[in-house]
């Protein structure tokens, strides 16, 4: 357990992702100290999902550079990072158990048994036989961040999952997250429902055009950010 | 972390039963070869003679063009739902997918060959001269080389754009050796000579291509 | 450098005319097959050319997959796409010397075969270039460029067995060669070796330009805020 | 136009739909009067998406009927539906511009001001000319939502059209909506971010287990059925 | 709404485009057929005598190749986003979708076989001793077959997912009367023999399939 002292796990310094002649990340520096729960929030476009992929090791940065728990290289970290996507990243074909099996051993994770428990932690049943492919879409998205716990992760990166989640359990999933920070996780949320994160965060980010512009403790702030921009999509 | 080869495994184990599930890459690859093999017979009824001649041509451009229907399809479930991202966020080594992926493609293309061959033996009336353990051989090296080298062609063009035509462009200037090789070792082996030096040829050009293949597959899976 | 290419530019052409002269007028006429076999000063040059560059592109693509320097990246790509074009002036000279010689266009020739092979794999390797999007590209085209290289001996192996009607190597083979033909060919080499470095060259300073003009339209969208990058 | 008098202009009796051994509709019978915005609330697998496709067209009723705009064949009055899927529905290799234009055709709309129009309505710019498949999630959103309003229908069938959609714009997309129903359109918002339609609603329906289980005005009311129920998804 | 034939035109137009723009698509299709060419050579000794006489199916092993991997990508644009929903929601007839998709294959195939046709003359030094439109309208009849059955059942296998895996093997016993007139008109009107009967057998094949499928297409589309 990581004490909750602020020693930044992520340090970002003016990381730039370019595609083609577009910059989607332009120049982003930031610390993030562990054991928090930080909300980025921010129009459509504004490169949020960029920022999460690039710190997830799936985009190279075009320049710039970020540490992850005192790594530059992604890979030897990567089993203490959970990352979840808008994609499933899911097998349509297999049950949501078999699914959770199968990433299970690519962690070194046999037992069934911590399967069913994140299954049901994100408010599903292990049992269910359908495949996923014939979820709806909120259950997809459950099933989707059970993925992302089943290591039981450091750093969390979640890219919107609350968008197809009734909002009930949306609240649900928000205490799951906040206890799992409680227990010493750092967790990011990319998402749209900042009210939902309300009580919960412990920082809201505010992208705007590629940069964080914002980092508070004060929603109200950021709505009045929010709407003096954000007009055309870029 | 479970060793690669365990990792391996699984892989292995969940494509061969989805794959078994839904038989998609089996059933077209079936329905391909088979065509083929009754294209043939209706434009050509050949004699035991010439038939040995041309069989080890005719079994191999089969066999090759059903193994490209199989590759194109190998990474469309990983790239569906985006799911090779989930494999690449994880701790899983690269080259623990590669054979995972190069082994069932193996077995798919082997399972067809197994159910092709005695149509053809039927259809040309083939009798091998030589022994048949050699000609097994030769498919199994010959079917190797194939689906390496087609299996990472394929990882590579998923990173293109119109992905089902690449595969051919980049599979078959590279495998002509290979297939040369195939072709002239079963036509030996049918008319009774020797095959040796094409038998070593395949081993060496199997060795050598997966040697590389793993190396750089992981430069492959990681590029964007 | 800037005054380099100016210079070799001219020293070239006069090289290129010289060797011409030494090819149609100095070398002697070949007695079987007469003034056709003078074609086989642009015949072999190319060839040799066209090997030399796709063996550039090979240690390239070799230290680009180590270093990442993108400087690598551009050789291998202007050397491929050169190569490429020498490779085809051989597979259309080879040809046409064929048709009057031996009464054919083409035959399964272990020499016409094998070049054939190299041509479809760094025409295939040009293909990679052009459809892969984004930024892997130098990656995978490394990587095939490896592939395609170690292939080439396999090519060599897998058709030694077929028969041949294409003449043997002149360097280092037994057959004898007149000294003027030789110095005829010799001198076109040169110069087909010179024209080649120059196109490489320029193609080389235009990719550049062209990549410097895409970091460029980056920057800008960088320092433009709200920048609608169409 | 139609006038705002109650007239059903959907009917639907005793709908079920089932797959395979799971009854995702059971029984769903209702009447909705035409120029109205129903917001359809549930939770996750209560089959909001199964009747929304059921009445598209595009799911066979295992048993029971509906009838729209008078019709009982949904091929007849297609040209007044618009319907927005989870799925884009989009071509990922055209731009939006483009996009529009060809769906525009198969509906005989041959002018591109029209695609421009709902393209601007929706808060994008018509002349990007990046191919949709590199748009963003939100980005992608909205385009689809273009694309529903594009024949300018009488009925609007939309699943979850704010769910990756900033809240800003979200509310700007309301307030279209609401615009557009007031100008006699009848329109179906599947969400779960209920309290954006708050003031634009006329009515809120909620799902459960397949079932319609309450219609009102009231979303107080709902928020209460809400955290009775929703435990385990089946 | 506008003419079916109008919805017809704007689908392909926009296949067309969308092919044309990810491919650069004549220079790769060149370059597919010239490398399929190639690797018959290799497996077939284009000199030995016994191959020339089998060119006839030779060539149609090869177009058939050349349409499967056209067929095996007709519906995979639209199923990508579900975009075959939003066709189905709109007040588009099925049949111009269908008509659309046949065409286009029917081009792409046809092109690749104008570029084959020419190195396949030239490597297997063929002379027909037949009539050459003879062959040209055999060999459009007959791609026009493999063509309208092809996507068909590929819109068919769609739609069946687990259920009737069977599906795309149908394809194989219908399409065989085809195969075999297309080959026997082939080789036919190469050894300067009549054809008329199976030129006949091949225009009232494609008349019925085509009347049939057109028919049966909206069924298929419409089905869940
Ligand atoms: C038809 C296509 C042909 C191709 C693709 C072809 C290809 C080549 C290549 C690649 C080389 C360089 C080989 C090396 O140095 O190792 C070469 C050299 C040569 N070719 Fe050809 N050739 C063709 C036809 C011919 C014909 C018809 C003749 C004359 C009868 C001919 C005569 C020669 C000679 C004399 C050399 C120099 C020998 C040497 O140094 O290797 N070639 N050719
Ligand atoms: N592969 C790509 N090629 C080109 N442009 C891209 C690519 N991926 C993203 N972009 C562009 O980069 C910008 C940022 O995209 P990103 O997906 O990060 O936005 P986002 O903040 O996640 O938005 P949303 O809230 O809508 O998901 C967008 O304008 C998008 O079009
Ligand atoms: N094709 C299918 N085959 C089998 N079951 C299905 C299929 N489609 C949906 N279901 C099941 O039907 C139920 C209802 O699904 P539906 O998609 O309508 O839910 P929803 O209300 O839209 O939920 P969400 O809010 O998560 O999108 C779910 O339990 C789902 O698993
Ligand atoms: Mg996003
Ligand atoms: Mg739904």
């Amino acid at each position: 357990m990581i004490e909750n002292t602020p020693v930044p796990v992520i340090t970002v310094t003016n990381l730039i992702k370019q595609f083609g002649r577009f910059a989607a990340l332009r120049g982003v520096s930031a610390e993030f100290s562990g054991g928090k729960l930080y909300a980025i929030l921010g129009d459509n476009g504004a490169g949020k999902t960029t920022l999460l992929r690039t710190l997830a090791g799936l985009n190279q940065p075009s320049s710039g550079e970020f540490s992850i728990l005192g790594s530059r290289k992604f890979h030897d970290i990567c089993e203490q990072v959970g990352y979840m996507a808008h994609p499933s990243l899911l097998y349509d074909e297999m049950s949501g158990m078999e699914n959770l099996e199968y990433f299970g051993r690519l962690y070194g994770i046999t037992s069934s048994a911590r399967c069913a428990e994140v299954i049901w932690a994100v408010g599903l049943d292990p049992e269910l036989v359908r495949p996923v492919g014939q979820y709806s879409q909120g259950m997809r998205q459950r099933m989707s961040l059970a993925r992302a716990l089943l290591n039981d992760p450091k750093i969390l990166l979640l890219d919107e999952p609350f968008s197809n989640v009734d909002l009930h359990s949306a609240g649900e999933m928000v205490r799951l997250l906040a206890g799992i920070r409680d227990r010493g996780t750092t967790i990011f949320i990319v998402t749209h429902q900042a009210a939902l994160l309300e009580g919960a965060a412990d920082e809201f980010v505010w992208m705007e055009a590629g940069k964080i512009v914002e980092r508070t403790l004060d929603l109200k702030r950021l709505e009045n950010i929010g709407e003096s921009t954000g007009e055309s999509k870029r | 972390m479970s060793a690669p080869s365990g990792i391996t495994r699984v892989t292995l184990l969940k494509d061969l039963r989805l794959e078994w599930r839904s038989k998609d890459a089996v059933n077209s690859m079936l329905f391909f070869s088979l065509l083929v093999v009754v294209v043939f017979s209706f434009s050509f009824d050949p004699s035991a003679e010439e038939s040995r001649q041309i069989a080890g041509g005719l079994i191999w451009v089969a066999f090759l063009f059903a193994a490209v229907v199989a590759l194109n399809q190998t990474w469309a479930r990983e790239i569906r739902n985006q799911v090779l991202d989930a494999y690449r966020v994880s701790p899983a080594p690269a080259n623990s997918l590669f054979t995972a992926k190069v082994v069932g493609n193996f077995i798919f293309v082997s399972v067809l060959e197994a159910l092709m061959t005695p149509l053809f033996v039927v259809f040309y009336r083939l009798r091998s001269l030589g022994p048949v353990w050699q000609l097994a051989l030769v498919a199994a090296l010959g079917t190797w080389a194939l689906v390496v080298n087609g299996t990472f062609f394929a990882a590579m063009s998923l990173r293109t754009r119109s992905r089902e035509i690449m595969l051919p462009l980049l599979l078959f200037p590279i495998s002509i050796p290979a297939l040369l090789a195939m072709v002239q070792a079963t036509t030996a082996i049918l008319n009774g000579e020797g095959a040796r030096f094409w038998m070593a040829l395949l081993a060496s050009y199997d060795l050598v291509f997966t040697t590389v293949c793993l190396l750089l597959f992981e430069t492959v899976l990681n590029a964007e | 450098m800037k005054k380099a290419f100016p210079i070799l530019g001219v020293l070239t052409a006069i090289l290129l005319v010289y060797a011409l002269y030494q090819a149609l007028v100095v070398a002697p006429t070949e007695q079987t097959m007469g003034a056709v076999q003078r074609i086989f000063y642009y015949h072999v040059p190319s060839a040799w050319t066209a090997f030399l560059l796709f063996f550039i592109n090979f240690g390239s693509s070799v230290y680009y997959l180590i270093k990442r320097c993108a400087t690598a990246d551009i050789v291998a790509l202007v050397c491929a796409e050169v190569g490429v074009v020498f490779c085809t002036v051989v597979l259309i000279t080879g040809p046409i010397w064929a048709r009057p010689v031996w009464g054919i266009w083409w035959t399964w020739d272990m020499r016409l075969t094998s070049t054939l092979v190299l041509w479809l794999i760094y025409v295939s390797y040009l293909f990679l270039r052009r459809f892969s999007s984004g930024g892997q590209t130098p990656l995978l085209a490394a990587a095939l460029a490896v592939l395609g290289a170690l292939c080439v001996p396999f090519v060599y192996f897998s058709i030694w067995f077929f028969r041949t009607q294409h003449p043997q190597p002149v360097m280092g083979g037994g057959g004898s060669i007149d000294p003027r033909m030789m110095h005829a060919l010799l001198i076109n080499w040169l110069a087909f070796s010179c024209f080649a470095f120059l196109v490489c060259w320029s193609r080389y300073r235009l990719e550049k330009l062209s990549r410097e003009v895409d970091e460029a339209h980056a920057m800008q969208s960088l320092l433009d805020p709200g920048g609608r990058a169409l």
